[in-house]
């Protein structure tokens, strides 16, 4: 087995190197630094230390710091920074979504905001409904941001080295419940391409679409499936926006039959528009329609049982597939 | 300190509310560590006497609005305790049913309206409820607490303006510990005393010692008074300290251990106790049965807790709206 | 004819008789005193000078005034604000959408926020990029507030009652190009039910869906299509979340096929949920995909013939309506 | 007033900037009044010399962040004419190729780095430019306009709160004309003097009579030279008032008649010329010259606007992203 390493690991690792290939890139958010502890979960350990004032610790202020981020990219850095919890996003939207997205097209092309936006988020530690939630579809509906997510430590690394390199602005979503799960390590210095999805698994009845969190389940369901006799094929999306349609129709075109899977609310979610566009594209292939499996339309709660009824489980995964089987 | 004491009974039931607050949160800790309660923990433990000390000056119609480390201003307030464990332990009987858990605890028949889990957002929402007391022509006030840290985010402006434009009746309660999480006050803050920002609204400013309760008492009395009678908004800064870091699992590695030490050394609790005793305002005999009683409570509300049924996971489809379906 | 008003005074009836019919009906928001003019539209004109302190002009402080409504809506006011353009919600998105839609489910349903938030928007008057956009995704994707658009003055009347009087928030969008256009004018007093779609012609070949700013051109299509022999059923959502699936799917069930029309950018908008719920639910019913027609997924631009362009034509939509035929 | 005056040569340089902000927003107007121009248009007519006096002591090195209401700021800090009013006319040569519009014209090249229609989203985005000058050693300033309303907005609060602790190179320039659309300064803002807001972030806060370009420059001189050498940030509150209303069509019937007679009877324009030439700064000739020379600029700029080619609709495909298609 290769070197095993957790998506923290892999995180630091992708945003030192990324700082040590180019002084542009600077860090900040809240408790960054090291005197700060080096970030909440320690994703940020040590790297205020080796790069001195290029890493900094924030006032509780999310709407400065996201707005210092973007005036800092238009003047030529490569900022990223972190908001601690997603939902917290809610306090700066105006800065990513009526700035960040938009100075490169309201400004003719001539600035941009090759900035990178991480934020972590995730159901599963009972912290209820205001720092558990996936907003990416606010954010996938905003033209001009990216929305990258990724699934597993390897992954974390190349797509976070690529949205640093990315010149514009990318909102890098981080599934922190997972966080400590080891995965195979990454080849440091390669980067992951933005808007392309990764074909996990082949296979020839049905595929299975996904990012993020998903990512845990989805092949936990299709190995119980093979077992059965059903043949999954798997896409971890990677970049939820823009998506990869090429590599999405290529694998429903080939098995007729498609499940999206993720963690945020079920209605108007990411999984609506991968639906809709599988729908438009390949309607007379299709076997049967595409199922979405996602969370209940509620906030997130905070008893366990009640956090667990929320998330979708394997069973539900299962069932949709068979439906699309039916 | 303890300068122009109130009379006794005001100075016991203070003291019989911090050790309210005491006895439940170490039990919480407790339990935590031993497994029988699971969530983020924010504990207030240093920080007792300043709700403890408002709160003999309100009656259940006032209103309170807290953040996540708020249980010590829940209990302070009234919300019974039975009903904030069975919370904890995701019972049907909790307040909220399990439902929001620590960081969103309501109980409107004790005045406790609002709890946030997001910096800075309890404020503008105090402010709506004392604008509806005043459109009444009510005589309630608002408490409206949050932390040192959250003096920097724009919310805090806002409202501290608009209360001030309005002449709402509201008390903004800055418990000021000195961190936010791992963030020193020089790091984040831009100026020594955030009482001194309420000049920006032309509003007074009080700065005082948490640690002692009789001056938290009489600088809430003045700003209440204020309020009940028409005068507007008061900002009031208690200097305290948070003894078990900015939740359970935190080191506090970022925490000078000389100012750990000159923090625990002033621990406002055994100095209470000590000066009621020496100053006759109690018998030994009367805090030891004040503690016992406590004591006696918080087992009550455990059991009540841990005798409640969980809540059933149904309850994810309620409340979402009024109409849901049960 | 009957009596014709335009949007303006239909919605300025409909605050005037709420307040009237109701005194915990307050207005709050940017101007909207008659002092300040009566909103910047008049949609506010004459109210403060009939109800005095219940109608207030606020500081330009979105966070500030939407916490407060949301905190008198919690104390039992029924408020309605106004975000000036919708692209301001950016500024105030955590109120909203961690605040005003989750306290009823956090609480457990002890306390709701039984608020309107008004805002305006819309492309067509060269505002550009940071003024046009339609955002109701974000919101419709946001469990426990109803997203609400009007189409024509007695539809702004009808809705507007219904969402003051709604338990829950409702964020009310209106689309202010059309302000000045005649329609027929309300029954005073008379609610139109929220989540209640209207079939607004019945048709047999295809269905046509739209809301708000859509359905000024869904029916000048449909009869140029009609005089070439295709028969439209046309369907006005007026309530876009939460959706009226019964009457989507009935008529889709009887044409066959169906085409969404919205001015929100395409990608992850409203059109892909119902896209997605129409193919589930009717898969094998639709004579073809269900199609998408709307604004091209770049920033609103300013120039008169790139606006142009960025929004969808009516030959946009006379084409979708030929690809489900052909 | 006139106090200290700098060169003759600086205060015809001042004069000239005056004169073409002001020559400027009167053939707009024209241009609109004809049909020629359709745009929501904010005049700065009477705020031409705050920064016609802050802008003889930059560079085009330096960074200005300004708002809508920000021609006048444009044309003195050097944007070229003829690409505004290409930008305006919706043409392919416009400092946007007509995509950004009045609210957002950029033009970097004269340091003109963000135009920004969201009260009070400058100012973060301008620590963010001071800040990469800061980590780069530069010693560029930047100077973020912002109205009085702007000054009750979150993140007016949150920049100067950051810029302090981080003591960036940025000069935060309110300029006070006593409006925000319709609301007084009394009505929204709870402080007689933005500037004294300052204390609340403990940086330096100046007042000063905007009509006055002497104290102006003299004001400004101080805070760039403080940013210059590492001081930090400064807030200047420049009062001053604009004739044109809020936006052309704006009628002012909100502003007392007194006040608007005693404003126009303190045009800053007419008094500085007749103070130039009864001071012998200028001769009546030399004026005169200015006049006609930017008289003559100002037409060859029209000119260029409209002899060039209106932007092509497919612009709208680019610039969202860097590698958009053409
Ligand atoms: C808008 C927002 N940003 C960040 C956080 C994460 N966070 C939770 S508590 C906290 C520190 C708050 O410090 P302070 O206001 O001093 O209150 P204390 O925790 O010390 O009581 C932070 C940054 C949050 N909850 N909300
Ligand atoms: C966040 C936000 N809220 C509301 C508006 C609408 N609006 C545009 S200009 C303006 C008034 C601003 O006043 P001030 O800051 O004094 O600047 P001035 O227009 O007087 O130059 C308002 C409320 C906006 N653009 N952004
Ligand atoms: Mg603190
Ligand atoms: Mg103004």
């Amino acid at each position: 087995m290769s070197e095993q390493i957790n998506t923290i690991q892999a995180l630091n690792w992708a945003l030192d190197d990324a700082m040590a290939a180019d002084t542009n890139v600077v860090l900040f958010g809240e408790e960054l630094a090291d005197g700060e502890g080096g970030g909440v979960m320690k994703v940020t350990a040590g790297l205020s230390t080796k790069y001195g004032a290029r890493v900094r610790s924030t006032p509780i202020s999310e709407m400065g710091f996201t707005g210092a981020a973007v005036g800092a990219a238009v003047a030529g850095l490569r900022p990223v920074i972190e908001i601690m919890l997603m939902n917290f996003v809610a306090v700066c939207m105006d800065q990513i979504t009526n700035h960040a997205a938009k100075l490169r097209f309201m400004s003719g092309g001539q600035t941009h905001v090759p900035m990178v936006i991480r934020t972590m988020t995730g159901s599963g530690f009972q912290t209820a409904g205001q720092h558990s939630d996936f907003l990416e579809a606010w954010f996938c509906h905003t033209p001009g941001i990216k929305v990258v997510m990724p699934s597993n430590p390897a992954d974390a690394y190349g797509l976070l080295r690529a949205s640093i390199d990315d010149e514009d602005p990318v909102l890098f979503i981080e599934h922190f419940p997972s966080y400590w799960n080891p995965g195979e390590a990454p080849k440091r210095g390669v980067s992951i391409p933005l808007g392309k999805a990764r074909r996990v698994q082949a296979g020839s009845d049905v595929t299975l679409i996904g990012y993020s969190r998903s990512m845990l389940d989805i092949p936990v369901v299709a190995k119980k499936l093979e077992a059965a006799g059903v043949s999954c094929e798997i896409i971890d999306l990677r970049t939820v926006s823009p998506l990869d349609m090429e590599t999405i129709l290529t694998s429903v075109k080939k098995t007729g039959r498609a499940v999206v899977v993720h963690e945020a609310v079920r209605s108007f979610g990411v999984g609506a528009e991968i639906s809709a566009r599988i729908h438009e594209s390949l309607f007379r292939e299709l076997k049967a329609p595409v199922e979405r499996v996602a969370s209940q339309d509620c906030p997130v709660p905070f008893a366990k049982q009640l956090e667990t009824a929320f998330l979708y489980s394997h069973a539900d995964i299962e069932a949709a597939v068979r439906r699309t089987l039916a | 300190m303890y300068v122009d004491p109130p009379d006794s009974a005001t100075l016991l039931s203070i003291y019989r509310k911090m050790v309210q607050i005491k006895l439940n949160d170490d039990r919480i800790i407790a339990m935590m560590k031993a497994g029988k309660l699971q969530m983020p923990y924010y504990s207030a433990r240093g920080q007792e006497c300043i709700p403890a000390a408002i709160s003999v000056l309100l009656t259940h119609a006032d209103y309170l609005v807290t953040i996540y480390r708020g249980i010590h201003d829940m209990l302070a307030k009234g919300v019974p305790a039975k009903l904030i464990w069975a919370e904890l332990a995701g019972r049907s009987t909790g307040a909220c049913k399990g439902k929001g858990g620590p960081m969103h605890v309501t109980h409107p028949e004790s005045g406790c309206m609002v709890t946030t889990g997001v910096v800075g957002a309890g404020m503008p929402i105090g402010c709506g409820l004392a604008l509806a007391a005043q459109l009444r022509g009510e005589s309630r006030v608002t408490m409206t607490n949050f932390g040192d840290g959250a003096s920097n985010i724009g919310a805090f402006h806002e409202s501290l303006n608009l209360a001030s434009v309005w002449k709402l009746p509201v008390i903004f309660v800055c418990q000021n510990n000195r961190y936010a999480e791992h963030t020193s006050l020089a790091k984040g803050t831009s100026i020594e005393r955030i009482s001194d920002r309420a000049r920006s609204y032309n509003i007074p400013g009080i700065h005082v010692d948490g640690n002692d309760p009789v001056a938290v008492y009489h600088a809430a009395k003045v700003a209440i008074g204020r309020a009940r009678s028409g005068g507007g908004p008061t900002l009031i800064e208690a200097m305290t300290f948070r003894f078990n870091g900015h939740l359970i699992g935190d080191p506090g590695e970022y925490i000078p251990k000389a100012e750990y030490a000159a923090a625990v050394s002033a621990d406002p609790y055994p100095k209470y106790r000590e000066w009621l005793s020496s100053q006759g305002h109690a018998s030994a005999a009367q805090l030891d049965a004040v503690e016992a009683e406590e004591a006696a409570a918080l087992e009550a509300a455990v059991k009540f807790a841990f005798d409640s049924p969980l809540t059933d996971a149904s309850e994810i489809k309620r409340d979402v709206f009024a109409d849901a379906a049960a």
